[in-house]
């Protein structure tokens, strides 16, 4: 299909990595505001500063998904340092780009990231 | 998979029989119809003035009332500008309802710019224009107002005749966006009452790059598209002969079968809606219920985005529209694109929904089994995006503990 | 009898590979560009981008620099009304040459209406802009001036070039008419260095109903046609996409054949120009001699009145134009519409002749049979027509008494 | 051909009866001007007050070719009185219509006969 968006951005549209939650998660990101039409909810389970799962929902647009899933692939196994690192550019560039109108899903991805690792490191304390 | 389309207001296919009208006038009948004193010219320029009784024809009026332009756009442009510029010796207010199209909506900055001031009159929830209000906006020096006739986002249709009636009485002059109605409904621009009105050709079956404005006559209207003198005078340039002949051919082909197209599109709208509205929980339709165009379904599902809905039925060989069936333009060089949809805020959805809004809007090619099809794919497709939507997790779980 | 075309400056036939190209996008890949989330829009889309670099490179432009408009009018009013608007904060004046089209002079009463002033460059006996003029007429408030490249007409093509280099050090925008030029002549925007061009679809074989307006990166441009998001914002309206897909390839057509077409023009003009020199006596070329469209033929004949002569040529199958190619309306609705052309009043051909101009504008299909039988029918035509003269007979008298 | 000219403005212009010239004529009338695009000349040949012979030349387009053919060809045979009613929407008419903007050259038709009457009256004294 020609279309706005990347064969990967409607593969991971299609299928989605690591979709879901995680009941006992260490850390759980929450951004976004459906007025503004996307909400990602990104779940951590965290040992030893290093990722070792991650899932995700989301309620928003195509590159919304999949910039949701894809930063679930990106930071899978890293530690939280390498995964602070992730920048919305990486996931856009790892998605082979978006749509100038669609740049702020990448970013809400980042801010979610950034959020569960706050929430992580408040429950650690 | 064959296709299944289901947009049919942001577009139509040409008919095949509109084709074969238009095919002698590329190569053969190629000539400038302007050129009338030479052989090349003459079958040409007859070709033109048969579309305009065509056109005229199919909404009631006189052939020299039919003015031929580009795009509805166009003549929506011609009408605001063209209407406004002749009669500001009348007044500088103009109304626009709060559900006009953006080709009437965004020359609101360029006609203040001119003098003008704009104002709008609200709708009610079904997106109906409210008299009142309409009443309470009207000044002494109100000089144009413009009211569409049907929305093709939420399909509802406007009392255009009890408008004009009002506006008569206080000599306004009154225009009213057709694109949605002409070739789709009865119009009979006489018995309405409006001073003009758009008719856009791709919106039944005829090419894109043609639409005409119905004039009365009398009307004062100043040109807005300088040069020759063609149309009258009103609007310059080489007509598109191909295009006018094929528009001219699907205005006959809606008038001669308009009664079965509506009654097709009628039945098969209600199956559609009264299937959607069975198998899926949470959903809202938009619109007015009655009063709305054949065959045009829209609503808006509680915790499903639009535009992955509308990515899921189109991997399932569905076409559809989000938001509004035109403007909806993701290649915008920026988010700012990205508005919730006017049409939906007026009727009052909330924001954040308005991006989940969808428009079925069926054709007169569309079948029984298409509608089958799409009411046993929807279901599985919304319970895969509210599984994915954090939003609908905590709705359930509220739920849950309130049980 | 088989007609002869000689009249490719009012418009050209499709050219049938053009055509060829158009015929998916009406039935089968109908679809709305803007609806690039769905399959139908995306290949639509797709063959307006490509239509868009087709016309881009045709011209030595960047591809995001065409904008596609309905015509060659509505691009020139897009050009001067963008542009002044957008501009005006530079000044209020404005330079139009004594033979622009139509689409440009007539902008003048509306423009000062917005209260810009107008002011004219004066063009020599040979219709080639008056540098001179120019120079005197620039103003420090100048904000913009217009100059067509070829004049379709009188066939003189304009020093486009030394117009935009001595605009540019004046920062004074420039707009360029191509209408006649683009197509038939190599055109670089970028050596000619002018701000924005005028391209016609139908004056190259392409579909009646599309052109584009060149427009400079970085120029400021206000749109007058307000909606949706198209054509990067400048323009609204659904795209004429078959339109579009026609035009693109007839750019394509142009630029590969563009050689072997002037080539063959050229040789046919000069075949017609000689051949009309030593067969007809008090006969006068228009235009400039050297510094003209190839196969572009003009000139007026004494005693002999223009549309008799053009009358009896197409009785011949001869068809060609008399007057400005576009501008003769003969279903004016009086008499006003018979004005002398100010293209040839402006190159000094006495009123009364005006009347009496012809225009001769070949195309890529004509051949030098075609022009030995115009060289064989003319004098018999000019003769029968002087012979009905009073004129002649009393110059005849004269003569005579002279001897 | 479809046209802006009827079937019988056509055959007059293709066909002008009485074109050519009356070297003895009783009265001679030319109208028009050349800076208006057109100039008629008209011949009459005078009998008892009767026009017995008429031409016309015209340099002009196709309407005022064939309105002046047309003028010859309704006033041959008439008195001169008759003559004098003849009005230039009676040529038009006669001719099948002319398109609005040309109907200047009917009445230019009707000023030459006009004219040509007044020269002839005078020259009779
Ligand atoms: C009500 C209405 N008016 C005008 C238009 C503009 O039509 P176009 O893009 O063909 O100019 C649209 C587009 O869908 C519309 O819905
Ligand atoms: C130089 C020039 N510009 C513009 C136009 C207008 O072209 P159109 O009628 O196709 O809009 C013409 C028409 O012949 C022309 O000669």
């Amino acid at each position: 299909m020609p279309g706005p968006y990347s064969d990967k951005v409607m593969d991971h549209f299609m299928n989605p990595r690591n979709m879901g939650e995680i009941e006992d998660a260490d850390g759980v990101g929450e951004v976004g505001n459906p007025s503004c039409g996307d909400v990602m909810k990104l779940y951590l389970k965290i040992q030893d500063d290093k990722i070792v799962d991650v899932k995700f929902k989301t309620f928003g647009c195509g590159a919304a998904i999949a910039s949701s899933s894809m930063t679930t692939e990106l930071i899978k196994g890293k530690t939280i340092d390498e995964a602070l690192k992730l920048s919305n550019q990486a996931v856009a560039e790892a998605l082979g780009g978006l749509p100038p109108a669609k740049e702020h899903c990448s970013v809400l991805a980042e801010d979610a990231l950034k959020a569960a690792i706050e929430d992580y490191r408040k429950k650690k304390g | 998979m064959k296709r299944i389309y289901f947009d049919h207001s942001s577009t139509t296919p040409v008919d095949n029989r509109v084709l074969d009208a238009m095919l002698p006038y590329f190569v053969e009948h190629f000539g400038n119809p302007s050129s009338i004193l030479i052989e090349e010219g003459g079958r040409p320029h007859k070709a033109v003035e048969e579309a305009r009784e065509k056109i005229a024809r199919l909404i009631g009026a006189q052939m020299n009332e039919i003015i031929f332009t580009s795009s509805a756009t166009e003549s929506n442009n011609m009408a605001i500008k063209g209407l406004a510029l002749a009669n500001k010796d009348k007044g500088k207010h103009i109304l626009f309802s709060d559900i006009e199209h953006f080709s009437i909506m965004n020359q609101a900055d360029f006609m203040r710019n001119l003098g003008f001031e704009i104002d709008f009159i609200q709708v009610d929830n079904y997106g109906v224009v409210d008299m009142d209000d309409l009443a309470k906006k009207v000044r002494d020096d109100t000089v144009l107002v413009s009211v569409m006739h049907a929305n093709l986002e939420i399909g509802t249709i406007e009392p255009i005749k009890e408008i004009a009636s009002f506006l008569k009485e206080r000599e306004i002059v009154f225009h009213s966006d057709g694109t949605g109605s002409c070739g789709r409904i009865p119009v009979d621009v006489k018995d309405l009452g409006v001073d003009s009105m758009t008719i856009s050709s791709h919106q039944f079956y005829g090419p894109k790059g043609v639409a005409a404005l119905y004039l009365k006559n009398g009307m004062r209207l100043s040109s807005i598209m300088h040069g020759g003198f063609q149309e009258m005078g009103y609007r310059a340039g080489t007509e598109n002969v191909p295009g006018i002949v094929g528009f001219g051919e699907a205005a006959r082909f809606a008038m001669e079968e308009l009664d079965e197209r509506v009654h097709r599109l009628v039945t098969l709208g209600k199956k559609l809606w009264n299937g959607m509205e069975s198998t899926i929980d949470f959903l809202h339709f938009t619109g007015h219920p009655k009063k709305r165009l054949p065959g045009h379904v829209s609503f808006w599902i509680e915790f499903v985005e639009g535009e992955s809905l509308l990515l899921w039925l189109n991997l399932n060989s569905i076409a559809c529209a989000s938001g509004s069936a035109c403007a909806s333009n993701m290649m915008a060089a920026d988010e700012t694109g990205l508005k919730a949809s006017h049409v939906l805020t007026a009727v009052g959805v909330p924001p954040e929904i308005c991006h989940g809004s969808i428009t079925f809007s069926l054709g007169k090619d569309n079948t029984p089994e298409e509608v089958e099809h799409v009411l046993y794919v929807m279901p599985g497709i919304v319970k895969r995006l509210r599984d994915m939507s954090p939003l609908y997790a905590s709705f359930r779980q509220q739920e849950g503990k309130r049980k």
